[in-house]
């Protein structure tokens, strides 16, 4: 895996990290809080530091539902799910990083399952 | 009043009661909904990364399409409205991103965010008005507790959706008194269903449906409605705690007009 | 010519560090007309002056420039100190090479260089100067107080104990503010209505002070020391020079459903009303929107139990002009809707509160007379949840971008209270940082935390659920501990951001004082001036210049009044000599400059002139009254034929100036 | 050539009121806020004392390029000079526009005296603008200095 | 026309009204009319004269003939009364002093663009429907109006009077004018098109104050460019740059002012089109403050005396478009 920098992920999320007074309103706002390792408002301040490795290595960036909470409630505008989606794609970008592999999708289907969730899965989980 | 439309891929296939009953109602209430002839999948997903261009292509083409109709372009699932309206909003306000999205379309007038996005919803609210629907039901859904779902998708971003208050919204419950039933306001009808991870965690997805759906019941609902599919599905099928129905709201309106077959 | 002498300022290293000094006197001693330069680590001391003295004495200098701060800073300083040395104080100019240049420009060079150009206009203007004169205009010695609150009645008390007439403008039936709704007082907790209820009666009975309660200003005209005030006497359909206020009309009265404001909505009042017992003045006001009598004719029975004959249905609201030598601003705050803030519930639920709401609860002339019980039954609560900051420190566009300063003190004492008076409730204060700064207030908060045991969690509340069951979920982030938490709370009270009132914004533009983003006054300079608006005359008392606490409100109320009675010691002012003056043989009287003049400080009269043809010709032209100008200079480039100028800032002045600098 | 754009130096005359932009302009330096040199600034006591005979004059001696900064419109210290200015620089700008002089030379903004940061920031990107546009060369040209 | 004027003129001189006449008076040759003040019938019956080229506008000279003893009779055309109008308004002018009686117009041509034309030897002219109708030494010549007419005639914006005390003839009404279709085109270049355009234009320049001295907003006691305290005066430019200068500050005092009577461009001997430098302040202005015509009454407040509140920001300047 090659090295990810912290000013690509800046870049790829246009997230200005340091607008984070640390009130930790989207922690306390996240849906997926359970179930994350690291929680957004750590990934907004470890990119912060340049303290990324646990965080590409982390289950927790799959965890992330893209439901806006954190972004809507950040009394700052900080957007910490853009943060998490950035470290995401820089993950799903190294090769052979997919989080899952074609061959597993008809597991994971059922009849009722709506194609948007197909789709999204794809985006959200594969390169 | 004459409108496009985007009806998106889920409405094709798994979900379409949603667009059935969305295009009867229309038509009952006198709004012509003319299906965009060229739409493609919007992606499903808003990528919040600048740097993904590609993924949000195809939202933008449709988009560009609906600006040489010249109508402002309906749109009825959650997820579809909301990657639309999101890229909409960054061919507008994202210079660096439009700019790349242009050089990659090579359309012979470069588009910059001018087709006028909206939900079905708010058709209804802003252009159709609940009054005038209120006074075309015929069959009102009177004594009916219905619970309003809205999601994340429908609301958040709220400075780009700009739909509804994003914390306390209102626009669904009006729809519910419009149609003559009762509107259950609960707390959890704008947090997330748990969405797309159902394919990957099943145990979080349910967790996230059941609270949604009990929450509903638990204030007295008799039943849900929701715009998405996806909402729908984790509802119906993660939210194993309460077996309280969940409809589309296109559903409940035509049935309030008198149209459902 | 001229004969100018140039005086560089060091200001310590703030100048000298990034501008050679010695470069630039050496540069602008061979600029035309100079005949002295010279540079000194501070000029504005007293060393300083004397050395600008000395040299215009021993160089018989008529002109000097001075390189230094801002002219805003010390133009004045420096004014003085060449009048001392025997030239017009106006015969100065200051070069602006620390505020725009050197704490700017990190080069050295760059900055030098841009000092010298500064310097150089700095003397083409200067070659331009003339002596100038200021008039005098004299000072109304009575003074004006916006807002009737504790800063207003402290600013007019200790201007009326000064010996001058001071008035009261208050839009609420009675003077007193957010401190007659305050239960108890941080850090002391002393009962809020026992330390200012006193100083409202001393108010109502000191003659040199008047309150015109229930009224508005609409109008503010004239300058510092002649301002004209307009005042909207709002009716109240009630006599007050014959109310007693013994109150019979407010309980007889059949309209029993009107939001109480006093508290802010928990219980209601009648349609007459007095807002509470110890108001001042006591007098009965009639509630125009909810009065049957006054809606559709039906009723007067407030006129009925009247024993004074005080009710007067037909009042009128009355405009009455002022004049005045001072104006106070003292308009206060408000707490901000919480509309933006839904994820709180707040207007989902009854038991979602303000603080300010709480301090009604916990009051004994409140709704609950001082119990604490829930507004949704009536009953106990046993766990409390505190949210700080919510709305304050906000740049996400829904609150904001400022810290309300009050909260964390206040929430402190909310919390002892609540625990002193039920030690069997569970109290939470979630919390961003906890900031108390102030005397005896950081001991105030520990004690709260280590004597009654408030649980004070870092972090922040992210959705308040409220539940089919009554209770409340408080759904919040425990930074310390690292986890999510669920609180199941009865009450959830909420420290919402404070805002500037909103008739400070239209107050402002009436008055000419400048604001900030937020709506909050700006103060003349942010240390050295901060009660004393930018507008001359104009002064800042309390919340309405930015967040504080009672202490420092009723410190800079009377600080305000000091200002305001230094200002009316004095019988006349001196005017602004930079006034506009038109040239009479260049005038073709059009009248444009009339026109455009803020002030009707123009006026035209026909003269005979004598004509270079010898004859006589009579010919309109105008004159400035120089007393009223203010020198805006709107009038001079109204003017076609350049007959109106402006003294100071002369055309030819600000010509030779971008000259300097363009050259 | 290249090199010799990289270090053109535009001359830019900034025109501000006393009362807003002026204080602005000082609290732009009392926050250590930077913006070029190339800025000076002329005290007027208010925006509606520029007249456009100054603006003008400012490129007849080789300005590169004008700004004037006034109150906020409303927030007049005189209570009307910016409207009445924003008038006559809206019509002057529009026909310097018209008589084929780069409009981006020439600008309004409304900083107030709590602006510091929009003063350095309005400075910064009008500098940036002026020197991207260049010496003032249509100016120079109607000057018909011969070179 | 002509034949009643004189004879109105005699009336009102006869019955005190007035004590002298100010009009056009034939010169050596016919197309040589200069502007003269007359005191009595037989002064009248001996020079008075109105036809085709009776161009000049008198607003100006009543700056100074309203000063002087006696009311004074004024002829004025259509567009002679906005200049009227616009100088009482700056009380330039002394109304009470002056008696007005509106003549009609259809256009006035002079004896430059004939020449121009090849028409020379020229010994009178007539109004034949849209043509003139030229006496010359050679015989009569025939011209198309549109080929004769100078552009403020041709744009003309109105046939009705709006100062008089009495009319000799029909009233016309306001005309839909194509006034503003060069500044368009102008607007619609880009900017160094335009720039070349005035360059050219302007570089012509000789300075011969013409336009000034027969500009009737241009009415001021001492000219700034004539003032050497003014900080401007200049009476020979130095260098082009203050010749466009020149255009540029006249053009701006008179804006607002300016009726768009096109005087200054049909005396310029240099063909420069100065009326599209007043017409573009015209033109912003109608379109940023709303319609306003200069001199349509003597009330309302000159765009540049006024302001809104909710006026449109300089930047509209960046906003606008157009190159």
């Amino acid at each position: 895996m090659s090295k990810v920098t912290k000013e690509q992920v800046l870049r790829s999320s246009g997230v200005n990290v340091l607008k984070c007074m640390r009130c930790g309103k989207c922690s306390a706002t996240c849906p997926s809080y359970d179930e994350m390792e690291y929680h957004p408002h750590q990934f907004v301040y470890m990119v912060e530091k340049g303290d990324l490795e646990p965080l590409l290595n982390s289950d927790s960036i799959y965890k992330c539902l893209s439901c806006y909470a954190c972004v809507e409630r950040c009394p700052r505008g900080v957007e910490p799910a853009k943060v998490v989606e950035g470290i995401r794609n820089a993950v799903l970008r190294q090769s052979g990083m997919n989080h899952i592999k074609a061959e597993n999708i008809p597991d994971m289907l059922d009849e009722d399952l709506p194609q948007q969730a197909i789709v999204s899965a794809f985006r959200k989980y594969k390169r | 009043m004459t409108f496009s439309y985007y009806p998106g891929c889920t409405l094709k296939t798994k979900a379409k009661d949603l667009d059935r009953y969305g295009r009867k109602a229309a038509e009952a209430l006198g709004v012509t909904l003319e299906e965009l002839p060229d739409w493609q999948c919007c992606g499903g997903t808003f990528s919040m990364s600048k740097d993904e261009i590609a993924s949000k292509l195809s939202a933008v083409r449709s988009l560009a399409s609906a600006k040489d109709k010249g109508n402002d372009l309906v749109t009825l699932c959650s997820a579809c409205h909301n990657v639309l309206k999101q890229t909409n909003d960054a061919m507008k306000n994202d210079p660096d991103f439009s700019a790349k999205a242009n050089n990659y379309m090579k359309l012979d007038v470069p588009y910059n965010g001018e087709t006028n996005v909206i939900h079905y919803l708010e058709m209804l609210r802003d252009r159709v008005g609940f009054d005038k629907i209120a006074e075309k039901v015929t069959n009102p859904l009177t004594g009916k507790k219905i619970a309003a779902y809205y999601g994340c998708l429908l609301l958040r971003p709220g400075k780009v959706m700009q739909m509804d208050n994003p914390e306390n919204p209102t626009i669904i419950e009006d729809f519910i008194r419009a149609i003559g039933a009762e509107p259950v306001v609960y707390p959890y009808r704008n947090e997330c269903c748990g969405g797309y991870v159902t394919m990957e965690d099943k145990a979080l997805a349910k967790k996230k449906s059941n609270k949604v759906a009990s929450s509903a019941a638990e204030n007295g609902a008799d039943m849900i409605i929701t715009a998405c599919p996806l909402c729908l599905y984790n509802l119906n099928k993660n939210a194993d705690e309460s077996d309280i129905p969940v409809y589309y709201f296109t559903e409940l309106l035509a049935e309030a007009l008198g149209v459902k077959d | 010519m001229q004969r100018i002498g140039v005086f560089v300022c060091w200001c310590g290293s703030n100048i000298a560090a990034t501008v050679d000094v010695e470069a630039v006197s050496e540069a602008l001693k061979s600029e035309p007309g100079v005949v002295f330069s010279t540079n000194y680590q501070y000029m504005c001391s007293e060393a300083g002056q004397n050395m600008i003295k000395d040299a215009i004495k021993e160089h018989n200098l008529t002109g000097v420039v001075i390189c230094s701060c801002s002219p805003r800073m010390h133009e004045a300083t420096f004014r003085k100190t060449v009048q001392g040395a025997g030239i017009n104080p106006y015969m100065v100019e200051i070069a602006n090479i620390r505020e725009q240049c050197s704490w700017i420009h990190k080069d050295k060079q760059t900055g030098t260089e841009k000092a010298i150009i500064l310097g150089k206009a700095a003397i083409a203007k200067v070659h331009l100067n003339a002596p100038l004169t200021a008039g005098e205009s004299p000072v109304v010695k009575r003074a004006l107080v916006i807002g009737g609150g504790i800063a207003g009645i402290q600013t007019a008390l200790d201007i009326a104990e000064a010996g001058f007439d001071v008035d009261i403008v208050e839009t609420k039936p009675t003077i007193g503010g957010k401190m007659t709704q305050i239960d108890k007082t941080f850090p002391t907790l002393d009962c809020a209505a026992c330390i200012l209820t006193p100083k409202m009666v001393d108010c109502a009975q000191n003659e040199k002070i008047h309150i015109y309660s229930y009224s508005e200003v609409t109008a503010v005209k004239g300058f510092v020391g002649n301002f004209t005030v307009s005042i909207k006497k709002k009716a109240r359909y009630v006599d007050t020079t014959k109310c007693t206020g013994c109150g019979v009309c407010t309980e007889k009265c059949p309209v029993k459903n009107v939001p109480n404001e006093f508290n802010l909505g928990m219980n209601n009042r009648r349609a007459i009303y007095i807002p509470f017992a110890q108001a001042v003045p006591k007098v009965a006001t009639i509630d125009a929107d909810y009065c049957n009598m006054l809606k559709n004719g039906k009723c007067g029975v407030c006129s009925k139990v009247c024993t004074a004959g005080a009710i007067d249905y037909k009042q009128q609201d009355e405009i009455i002009e002022e004049k005045y030598g001072a104006i106070v601003a003292a308009t206060g705050f408000n707490p901000i809707k919480l509309d933006n803030f839904d994820e709180f519930a707040y207007s989902q639920s009854k038991d979602v509160i303000t603080s300010l709401e709480f301090e009604r609860l916990t009051n004994a002339a409140g709704p609950t007379s001082g119990q604490l019980l829930r507004p949704s039954d009536g009953k106990h609560p046993h766990t409390i949840v505190f949210v700080q900051c919510v709305g304050s420190r906000d740049t996400s566009g829904c609150g904001k971008p400022y810290c309300s300063k009050i909260c964390c003190m206040y929430t402190a004492k909310h919390a002892m209270l609540t625990r002193e008076k039920y030690p069997d409730t569970d109290v939470y204060v979630f919390y961003i940082d906890v900031r108390t700064p102030g005397k005896n207030f950081d001991e105030f908060y520990r004690r709260a935390v280590e004597d009654y045991n408030v649980h004070y969690i870092k972090g922040m509340v992210g959705k308040v659920a409220p539940r089919a069951d009554g209770t409340l979920d408080v759904q919040a982030s425990d930074l310390i501990s690292n986890e999510q938490l669920h609180i199941s709370a009865d009450l959830v009270v909420l420290a919402a951001a404070i805002e500037p009132d909103k008739s400070a914004r239209p107050l402002a533009t009436m008055l000419t004082a400048s604001m900030d983003t937020n709506d909050f006054f700006t103060e003349a300079h942010a240390k050295l001036r901060p009660v004393e608006s930018p507008t001359a005359g104009v002064f800042l008392s309390g919340t309405c210049q930015g967040p504080k606490d009672i202490p420092e409100t009723v410190s800079q109320a009377s600080a305000a009044a000091a200002k305001v009675i230094g200002l009316l010691c004095k019988d006349k002012l001196t005017c602004n000599p930079c006034v506009a003056h038109s040239d009479e043989m260049l005038c073709n009287g059009c009248s444009s400059c009339e026109k455009v003049c803020p002030y009707g400080a123009i006026t035209y009269s026909d003269k005979e002139f004598r004509m270079p043809d010898r004859t006589t010709a009579i010919r309109r032209v105008a004159a400035v009254n120089e007393a009223v100008c203010q020198g805006c200079g709107a009038c001079t480039v109204a003017c076609p034929s350049g007959a109106m100028d402006l003294k100071g800032f002369s055309n030819k002045q600000i010509m030779a100036e971008v000259d300097a600098i363009c050259k | 050539m290249q090199v010799n754009e990289k270090e053109f130096k535009p001359t830019i005359v900034a025109f501000c009121c006393n009362w807003c932009s002026y204080a602005g302009a000082d609290l732009a330096g009392t926050n250590r806020l930077n913006y070029p040199a190339d800025v000076k600034i002329i005290r007027v006591p208010c925006s509606c004392r520029v007249n456009p005979m100054f603006i003008l004059r400012a490129f007849q001696r080789g300005a590169d390029g004008v700004i004037m900064c006034g109150c906020h419109p409303g927030d007049c210290h005189y209570t009307t000079g910016n409207y009445y200015a924003r008038r006559r620089m809206t019509l002057l700008f529009s026909m310097l526009d018209y008589l084929g002089i780069e409009r981006e030379r020439t600008r309004v903004e409304w900083v107030s005296a709590a602006e510091g940061a929009k003063f350095a920031a309005t400075m910064n990107e009008f500098v940036e603008t002026v020197t991207k546009l260049g010496e003032n060369k249509r100016l120079e040209d109607l000057r018909c200095k011969e070179k | 026309m002509q034949g009643k004027m004189i004879a109105r003129a005699k009336e009102l001189l006869q019955n005190g009204t007035v004590n002298r006449v100010i009009g056009w008076k034939a010169g050596d040759f016919a197309y040589d009319i200069t502007p003269a003040v007359f005191s009595s019938a037989e002064e009248l019956d001996a020079g008075f004269v109105y036809n085709d080229f009776c161009g000049a506008n008198f607003s100006k000279y009543l700056v100074k003939e309203s000063r002087k003893e006696g009311k004074i009779l004024v002829f004025l055309k259509p567009c002679d009364t906005y200049s009227f109008n616009q100088l009482t308004k700056e009380h330039r002018i002394i109304r009470d002093n002056i008696y007005v009686v509106g003549v009609p117009c259809d256009g006035k041509t002079d004896g430059e663009t004939l020449k121009l034309k090849g028409i020379t030897g020229i010994t009178g002219i007539k109004t034949e429907g849209d043509s003139f109708v030229v006496d010359t030494l050679y015989g009569e010549k025939t011209i198309a109006k549109a080929d004769a007419l100078p552009e403020r005639c041709l744009s003309c914006k109105s046939k009705k009077h709006v100062a008089y005390d009495e009319l000799l003839g029909e009233d016309g009404e306001v005309c839909e004018s194509n006034r503003f279709d060069m500044v368009e085109k102008l607007e619609a270049m880009s900017s160094e098109e335009r720039f070349a355009f005035w360059r050219g234009e302007l570089s012509r320049c000789i300075r011969c104050n013409a336009c000034r001295n027969v500009c009737p907003a241009c009415t001021c006691e001492r000219c700034v460019f004539d003032n050497d305290n003014s900080g401007i005066a200049q009476k020979a430019a130095a260098d082009s740059f203050e010749e466009n200068m020149f255009h540029i500050i006249r053009a701006f005092h008179v804006a607002g002012r300016c009726t768009d009577c096109g005087e200054c461009s049909r005396v310029c001997p240099q063909n420069i089109p100065l009326h599209l430098l007043n017409r573009k302040f015209i033109k912003d202005i109608n379109e940023f403050y709303g319609e306003f015509q200069a001199g349509e009454d003597t009330e309302t407040r000159a765009p540049l005396n006024i302001f809104d509140t909710e006026d449109v920001e300089p930047s509209i300047v960046y906003e606008k478009g157009g190159n």
